[in-house]
């Protein structure tokens, strides 16, 4: 079996959730290159929509770093301007987004705009950028992130980008028009939403990982099942696929 | 014969950006962010700056090390391959630094009100979230027709506004290509507008394609021309990112100190953007160049 | 791969104009105006159709003529060079026809907000006026934050939206330039997309300037290769306005009769736009074309 | 002294409004002459914006019926939206408007909506176009008009396009921002408005028509000077000019 980082299982895990011919609000970092890898895989008929303003339907003719980077604007199908993809997001023509964060709760809400008080906090972070906008009014978005317990708290200190709220009903009661969490990738593992207490739990493990490592590393006392599923590794193509997007390892930790 | 506009850099920043103005910066986003025009306002040494911008890569948090910057307005703020803009971080957890924060959304509506002259604009995002914690214009409301509920965004009109444009000629008409980002909304919603141009051309050839004209002639303030003005952030047609430039900046910028050091050498120690590129290098530069070009079909705007 | 989506004309108003859709269309205001579709529907008898534009110039008269349509949202119906469409007078004095009155603003601020996908826009305009008692999507508001009046646009949504091109590859990707008016918002806003295009190209063609993009591929429903689509109207790059079919459908139309020989000749005698333009004859054609070009500068979208 | 049609009058009154270096929103027909001859003659430095999505500050290289012509496009400063254009007019960045109808009032309410009532009118006219925008949102706008007792009425059957409403107040009460009608060029004279009571009154008579032609074709009693000064008439030079730009005659009536 190949060797393969632990961002790589979780961009692997991310792409995976792309079905062909689905349009993806692509964000900055993991989840560019999630929408690349699925894209070279078995997605290639997604649509990626990234909020400088770039509409594509083929992958960037070479490696990128961000999305701002010349080959990703190459032969896009749209050059325009951020209202544009904004208004595609807001109208409901976007299925799935990624988004990084700093802090999530079991609702799925996330931070990333300061830790501790937002007087003064103890750690101020850079904002929403795009992620409150995707958590909005996206079909569906998926968090990737760091599993650490400071970052898997029970309630975060500021909801940067909506996830369930405080529970069922919370997203309509607030005039959100759809969309949710539908899935976050960690380090530890990946996680999905009960359709009926909108709490996060547990879907698979990643290889290796002990059931109590994840226990440890959440914040909240979370249900896990005695034999959870373990995660399926990225397979050789994927990997092959991953690495011609990411050759420096830049992101996917072999630098 | 329309006025010409063209002046040096140094010139357009102290006639059109006092202490106390707002300014918009980085409306591409990631690409044509004009740092030239950023270094210029810290050599000049301009304070109580309020930072109008989606998402401002490194240039927001150069001019907050520098002091010049009393309030931000932005979605994000840092540095986009690595994270953290530690000047930022810094100002605001000392207190020294406002921050007004938007989501990428709301900042277009803000400045999209302010385009089209209207104080405020609807929008479906940052509902439930915390963004109206930390800005004051960000208002829920109900829709008049509807019933349901919705997320005002206040207007937003930056008293200058600084856009990196590949070509212009000197009375202000002037061409972008790329991604636009918000800089059709930013132009539309400020008082004034400066253009640094990687090229000056005759008016003849921004005439040749009004289509790719960003904002109209009579609105523009400034013209300068300003090779190499938005390095290290890309420019479609002229350069490529420069991913080192980013990195090194997030190691000099971790302490105070070190971004004080960056800061000499970089912006201090050149005295404009001519003698910033000889210190790059003319290995770095020619690094940059793109080396797959793809040029557009053309069209016909006869009659 | 994506979706090839090209197909005839006849196809594509079968397969997406249903009796009593809404339907966009002169979205370019006087230019680029859809004739060939609307004729289309006319031969296919389309009924109780929507009809959305700001200035359809004549194309609406005709479709009203021919008893296709309900209702009306628009800022201006008649003939831009001689005043009155004699159709929409007689249909709304004979009470057969609905009419919601917009202005030129409120209908970008109607097609806007359907691209944004909020249920209204605010504007300053129309304020005083009686636009809102022939307009039930006009209300107006105050705003909260400033407290001044404001008048609401309520959005709207086309089903369709039928806009003609320059030219377009078989996938939808398509290149549109001259004036755009409401085009862009209009393509947003509506579910469904019909290009009519004076050419087909290679996608590399299309690929080769993403800015002169109107609207993303993924939302087109279909792609007609239709010559001389726009005719009467002008179509930058390709042929002027002629002026003289104008002023002939003015005399035409002043009568139900004479529009119906009208109507006899130059849609229901012809069985598509081929033999309309065959009608129209070579000398008349040749009247039309560009005489002065105008090539754009070419822009490098390189790497 | 050279001849010269009503409409070449009323064109070349309405010109000589736009003074050097003005942003001005041109309208179709009369006023689009009306822009192109002030450009030719005193007003070189004029910006026209256009509906269309035309910004242009030099004339069409060669004559054009309607703005959408393509001599209207070519070498245009900015070819952009609808949106554009109005985004200038709503901030208040339009100096100048000139807008032609069929029904006015004293306090200069323009109607092209319906002569009669609404929901049976007399007569359906073609609606707003732009002209309420213009109204609503120009410094200051010129009304364009034959001067017939049925069009010149004490109250319009609909307000297209606002004027000063019922007089002083009226305006700042409805929220509109600015403008206002500032003139009135009919067949017959130029009219202003008084700036106390808001209402309609001449300013000048054109040659050889006789101030009792004005009264009666007026439809209300509207105070009339003893001895009215004389509208200028066209110079040779704005003649030449504007034959120019309608050398058919199309427009001024000369067909």
């Amino acid at each position: 079996m190949a060797s393969y980082t632990s961002q790589e299982l979780m961009v692997t895990a991310a792409a995976r959730h792309v079905a062909d011919g689905e349009v993806v609000f692509v964000g900055m970092r993991l989840p560019l290159l999630g929408f690349l890898l699925a894209k070279g895989t078995h997605a290639p008929n997604a649509v990626g929509i990234f909020e400088l303003g770039i509409v594509r339907d083929s992958a960037a003719p070479a490696p990128i770093l961000t999305m701002g980077d010349l080959p990703n604007l190459y032969r896009a199908n749209w050059l325009a301007d951020t209202g544009d993809a904004m208004a595609l997001l807001q109208q409901g023509r976007v299925d799935l987004s990624f988004i990084g964060g700093a802090q999530v709760d079991l609702y799925g809400n996330l931070n990333t705009t300061c830790i501790g008080d937002l007087q003064l906090p103890e750690t101020r972070l850079p904002g929403s950028g795009g992620a409150c906008d995707l958590a909005c009014l996206a079909g569906r978005h998926i968090l990737i992130m760091a599993h650490q317990r400071r970052r898997f708290v029970p309630r975060v200190d500021y909801i940067t980008s909506p996830g369930y709220g405080d529970g069922p009903g919370w997203r309509r009661r607030m005039g959100l028009p759809r969309g949710g969490p539908s899935a976050v990738i960690t380090t530890l593992g990946c996680f999905s939403f009960d359709p009926r207490s909108r709490r996060m739990r547990l879907e698979t493990i990643h290889p290796g990982v002990a059931p109590e490592t994840i226990r440890s590393e959440t914040g909240w006392p979370i249900d896990l099942p005695e034999a959870p599923p373990e995660t399926t590794p990225p397979t050789e193509f994927e990997l092959k696929v991953l690495r011609r997007f990411d050759p420096q390892g830049y992101w996917t930790g072999r630098r | 014969m329309p006025a010409e506009k063209r002046m040096r850099l140094d010139e357009a920043i102290d006639r059109f950006v006092e202490d106390g103005s707002s300014v918009a910066l980085g409306t591409g986003l990631e690409t044509c962010i004009p740092f030239c025009a950023g270094h210029e306002m810290i050599r000049q040494k301009k304070q109580n700056l309020v930072l109008i911008g989606p998402i401002s890569d490194i240039l927001f948090d150069q001019l907050i090390g520098a002091g010049c910057v009393r309030k931000v307005q932005a979605a994000w703020v840092g540095n986009v391959i690595t994270g953290s803009g530690y000047n930022f971080r810094r100002a605001y957890e000392q207190k020294r630094l406002v921050v007004e924060d938007h989501s990428n959304l709301t900042m277009t509506m803000a400045l999209r009100a302010g385009a089209m002259g209207v104080p405020f604009m609807p929008s479906k995002t940052a509902l439930g979230s915390d963004l109206p914690r930390s800005n004051p214009g960000l208002k829920a409301i109900v829709c008049p027709f509807t019933g349901e509920r919705l997320m005002a965004v206040s207007a937003i009109r930056p008293d200058v506004c600084i856009i990196a444009v590949q070509r212009a000629d000197p009375f202000g008409n002037a061409h972008a290509w790329g991604n636009l980002g918000l800089s059709k909304e930013a132009c539309l919603a400020s008082e004034h507008i400066i253009l640094t141009a990687e090229r000056i051309v005759a008016p003849e050839v921004i005439g040749s394609d009004p289509n790719r004209v960003l904002t109209p002639a009579f609105r523009v303030s400034a013209v300068v021309h300003e090779p190499w003005g938005a390095h290290p952030s890309p420019m479609p047609g002229f350069y490529n990112r420069d991913h080192q430039a980013f990195l090194d900046y997030q190691e000099a910028s971790r302490t105070a100190e070190g971004y004080n050091r960056w800061k000499a050498t970089w912006i201090d120690g050149v005295s404009d953007r001519k003698k910033y590129v000889d210190r790059l290098g003319s290995e770095r530069i020619q690094s940059l160049a793109l080396r797959e070009h793809l040029i557009s079909e053309p069209a016909d705007f006869g009659y």
